[in-house]
């Protein structure tokens, strides 16, 4: 289906929807990042083994859910976009990646400092680190891919499909740790049998993720508004130049 | 749309709108063919005769208007109407590593007859590679004879051909008709599909 | 306040961690909210000048 | 369906004229094997330890090599429109062209995996389970290769990107490949490994031709 | 030879109009050499010792992903004929493209040795024996690519013989650049590899650039 | 070959022959053009007419016979031969990742006059990959018109044109031979090309 003009000039229902929810999370967000990850560098206690270094938890962790929900997200979008043919949806993954490109790569650099002094190392090529970083280059592939063609609509169908295909990689990343050996920390937090690690550190933790969850919901919705507006600039600039002929 | 009297209307093409590039091809172009009917569509370079063929073969989606096949529309029952649908575009499909034989065999048509009905027989075994740009345009045509009785679409199918072979397309073409199929046509000249239903497309770039 | 900063003797460790996920998603933020704005910009200029032609 | 099977036999019959391509993959496959033993050293030890996964990379990169052909040729002579217009399910052609690729670049690494092997100074009890694992495992390289290209097919461009689109998908199943080869060396079950490489295959193929026909539907538009 | 400046120039500049296409073939390395860990295992030691090889067949891999394009598509498209017949000698087009080939597939590697040594935990006092080695070698790569590349467009029914062409060719320069390096890792001269194989390059460049010429000639008759 | 009265002739080809795929096509051929001069070659499909522009061209060896320029054998001066000599084949040449005015940039043709003429102006920026059939024939066309003045090779220039652009592809023609350059024209008529030298080549396949 080409993307018909007019379905996305009044893409109104989500506008009004929006419009709600925008106040909502930007509050959310402005109050629990900061009082989440005060929190952790405060007034949380440092670990017995790994002392303050334990810290970096409350920023690491919730950008490594966000990394993986987010993608989850995207390929959920992407989907509904295929199937239902749901353009909203389509422009909406698009808009969702790049933040999770971001997440996964925060993900990455706060690991990588956090290894240095528990791991000795800031790198290992141990699954779980590897397979994040697979993560970010499937982010990558799908950027890469969606900007690629000639003509918009058709490469946001070839890159949903991409991301779709891509879910095969959430087991890996989210199993690594069972599955091999890993230096990497096996879950603690998301168990079946409930938390193992003491409220006094799941607080901020939980507090900085949820914070982290409203940021990226504000910076979704304005993302898609901004990536409908590009739809549009663009639609109206082909007619322009065709018009001109 | 109702038929032409008793015939029921095999193709039928309703309230068709194409926009590419920003530019809107056409909208809201009708027609429908009767069993044994073709229509040549004409107009100038860019005016969207190939957009209009991609569309009627499922190709490409309208960007408005539907088509339907005896009836069905086109999108909901692919299998049955693809079977009796015949493409032929701006390239060739032609393999050059293959022989000629070889590749109508590709295509599922063996009947040496097609060969040399399109004046092929001499170049059979050839590997495709070697022929020359009307050979190789009269390979493709071959593809198209040896399904007779559907729709065919034909993007400029004259290209490149020769008059012996402009008049074994016509040849073909009325066999084909003859048989109760329907043609729809893209061209720049109506010659030698004279009483077909004309479809002119507007200004081109 | 300085045994704050110090972070235990883990203040190399700590502190880039924190400041570069600010960093990187008050970037994130401030790209998407100009970019943002400049879309809103384009458009109401195309809008205002040339009519549609179609 | 009873159209598939001579889509298959059409499309091998066009590959079996492609040899140069099965020749540039042995070609990379010898390059490789020949150039890992140098960085490790001539022990035999570490060099029977790594043979596994060297022989697994290398099948990986192989199949990506060609990769670039699978679709492009058909795009540019126009087959391709003919075979979307197919009324046989595309799917067909997409799983024809995946065993021709298979054949083309899978079945030499298998058939020259015992050799590496061999070369590598492998542990040769364990050398049925690397051949298994293969066996399995490239069908499924081929699979999520051919999802690879034909999404960048209507992209401006292949090359690189095809390969950042590929290599993601293709993580998984040389995982559990390696995974079986290593648990064979280790004296663990091999079973376990190699029954979740299967899996990945049989759940996997239906999904990897249904987004390859997807994708070389909006490469003809 | 005042043209082939131009001439230069504009194939650079295709090869460069693809905005985004260096920062992909970076990601594409890291990508690929990220494979070899699930393959091999995270041991440092290991990793670090299969480094040197890693780097080099990552780089192999890249100048053989796009070979394929090298020629094909001036081929298919009609081009091809009108650089043949272009007042400039056949051979200054020829190098044009393989240097927009190497700049593409052979100076990101040559860029990314020193961080994939880093990641891949090798020694890091031969990282500029590693990435002279690479600087030498790449051309090299390209060169003899090229030479694969436009044999194959000659040969009629799609030539076997491709692969079994490059092989020879490419063989020797990464015997010595990973011996090279391998030298320098283990505190032997390295002068006598690098020198061989800059021999190799300087001697081979105006033989691959005839060669593929000719090549070229005849697939356009 | 002696010239035609005073003035002296630019192309000569003398006794030509061509052997192709173990068919003789031609043999004896001779011809030779004074400046302004253009010749069409006409003939059925297989019949040579592409081999011929080829070998004159010089991509393909004649079996027998040369081809001069300016009274110089083509393979004996290659450089200087070339630089006047402009080919078009049955391909375009066209990159259809660049924009329609950066393909013309890629083969060293700038002047935006060259998309005017060509009826290109409205899609300089598009990539040559959305261009309808005709289009990117005219593209093709516009890299020939930038090089007035020497001698071009067409192979089928019509090919894919509608009305007008055929017109403008014969006053580019005329305006060629005017500036005293020459054209060897394959085509199946000779429409718009009167006054040509008709080469006829044997019968085709
Ligand atoms: C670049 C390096 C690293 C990467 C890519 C990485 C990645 C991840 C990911 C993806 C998760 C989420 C796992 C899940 O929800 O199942 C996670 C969680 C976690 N990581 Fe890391 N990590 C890295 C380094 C480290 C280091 C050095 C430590 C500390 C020793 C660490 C400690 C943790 C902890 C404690 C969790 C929470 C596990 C849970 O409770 O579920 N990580 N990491
Ligand atoms: N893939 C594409 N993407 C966007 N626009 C396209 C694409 N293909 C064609 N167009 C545009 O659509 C218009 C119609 O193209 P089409 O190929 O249908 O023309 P046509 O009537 O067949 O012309 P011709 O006689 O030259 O074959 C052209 O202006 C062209 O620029
Ligand atoms: N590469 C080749 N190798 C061998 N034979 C060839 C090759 N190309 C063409 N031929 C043969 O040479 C003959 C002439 O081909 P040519 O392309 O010159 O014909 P043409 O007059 O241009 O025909 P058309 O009108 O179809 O373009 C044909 O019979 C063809 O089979
Ligand atoms: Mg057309
Ligand atoms: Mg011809």
């Amino acid at each position: 289906m080409p993307l018909r003009l007019h379905s996305l000039a009044s893409p109104a229902r989500f506008d009004r929807f929006a419009r709600r929810i925008l106040p909502w999370t930007w509050v959310l967000a402005a109050l629990l990042i900061p009082c989440g990850l005060l929190w952790g560098l405060a007034f949380s206690p440092a670990d017995y083994q790994q002392g303050d270094t334990v810290r970096v938890m409350y920023v690491h962790v919730p950008s490594a859910w966000m990394a993986m929900a987010c993608y989850a997200l995207v390929a959920l979008l992407s989907a509904s976009f295929l199937v239902w043919k749901h353009q909203l949806a389509g422009i909406a993954a698009l808009a969702a990646a790049p933040v999770g490109a971001c997440f996964t790569a925060t993900a990455l650099v706060t690991g990588s400092l956090w290894g240095l002094p528990t791991w000795g190392t800031w790198w290992v090529w141990d699954a779980r680190l590897t397979s994040v970083l697979v993560l970010f280059f499937l982010y990558l592939g799908y950027i890469a891919l969606a900007g690629s063609f000639d003509d918009r609509s058709r490469g946001l169908r070839a890159a949903s499909i991409l991301a779709v295909v891509g879910v095969v990689n959430l087991p890996v990343i989210k199993f690594s740790v069972d599955w091999w050996n890993t230096l990497h920390q096996p879950a603690s937090v998301l168990r079946l049998d409930g938390p193992a690690i003491h409220a006094s550190m799941l607080w901020p933790l939980a507090i900085t993720a949820a914070g982290f969850a409203a940021f990226f919901a504000a910076l979704l919705v304005v993302r898609i508004r901004s990536e409908l507006l590009a739809w549009r600039i663009e639609a109206l600039m082909r007619r322009r130049s065709a018009g001109a002929a | 749309m109702a038929g032409d009297g008793e015939r029921p209307h095999l193709l039928e093409a309703a309230n068709l709108a194409c926009e590419r590039g920003g530019r809107l091809l056409f909208e809201g172009l009708s027609f429908s063919l009767p069993p044994g009917a073709a229509a040549v569509v004409t107009g100038e370079n860019g005016s969207g005769k190939s957009s209009l063929l991609r569309i009627v073969a499922g190709l490409l989606p309208a960007t408005e208007g539907r088509v339907a096949w005896r009836g069905e529309d086109c999108r909901r029952e692919p299998g049955r109407w693809r079977r009796e649908m015949v493409f032929l575009g701006h390239l060739d499909a032609v393999k050059p590593a293959l022989s000629v034989r070889e590749n109508l065999a590709f295509w599922g048509a063996r009947d040496e007859k097609l060969l040399e009905e399109m004046g092929l027989a001499a170049l059979a075994g050839l590997p495709a590679a070697m022929l020359s740009a009307g050979q190789r345009r009269r390979l493709a045509l071959a593809r198209v004879a040896a399904r007779p009785g559907g729709c065919w679409l034909l993007d400029e199918p004259a290209a490149h051909l020769d008059e012996t072979s402009s008049g074994r397309l016509e040849r073909m073409i009325g066999h084909h008709l003859a048989q109760g199929g329907i043609a729809v046509v893209a061209a720049h000249t109506a010659r030698g599909l004279g009483d077909a239903l004309p479809i002119r497309l507007g200004p081109g770039t | 306040m300085a045994e704050f900063l110090d972070m235990g003797g883990d203040a190399a460790t700590v502190w880039p961690a924190y400041g570069v996920t600010i960093a990187v998603l008050t970037g994130l933020l401030v790209a998407s909210l100009r970019t943002y704005a400049r879309r809103r910009r384009d458009l109401e200029r195309l809008e205002r000048t040339g009519r549609d032609n179609r | 369906m009873t159209g598939i099977g001579a889509l298959v036999a059409r499309d091998l019959a066009l590959a079996v004229r492609r040899r140069g391509e099965a020749g540039l993959t042995l070609a990379f496959f010898v390059m490789a094997a020949a150039i890992f033993p140098f960085g490790v050293g001539p022990d035999p030890l570490l060099l029977g330890s790594i043979a596994a996964g060297v022989v697994w990379v290398t099948a990986l990169l192989a199949s990506t090599i060609s990769l670039d052909h699978l679709f492009r040729g058909d795009l540019e002579d126009g087959s391709l429109e003919i075979l979307v217009l197919d009324h046989r399910p595309l799917e067909g052609v997409v799983a024809a062209k995946c065993l021709a690729h298979w054949l083309a670049t899978g079945l030499p690494v298998v058939a020259l995996a015992p050799l590496m092997a061999l070369l590598l100074n492998f542990d040769m009890d364990a050398w049925w389970v690397l051949v298994l694992s293969l066996a399995i495992g490239t069908p499924a390289l081929s699979l999520a290769g051919s999802v690879g290209a034909s999404l960048v097919l209507g992209a401006r461009r292949g090359g690189a990107l095809t390969g950042l689109v590929v290599l993601p998908l293709c993580l998984p199943v040389m995982v559990f490949g390696v995974g079986a080869v290593e648990a064979a060396l280790a004296g663990r079950p091999v079973l376990p490994h190699i029954l979740i490489e299967a899996a990945i295959l049989v759940a996997g193929a239906p999904l990897a031709l249904k987004a390859s026909a997807a994708a070389l539907r909006i490469a003809v538009e």
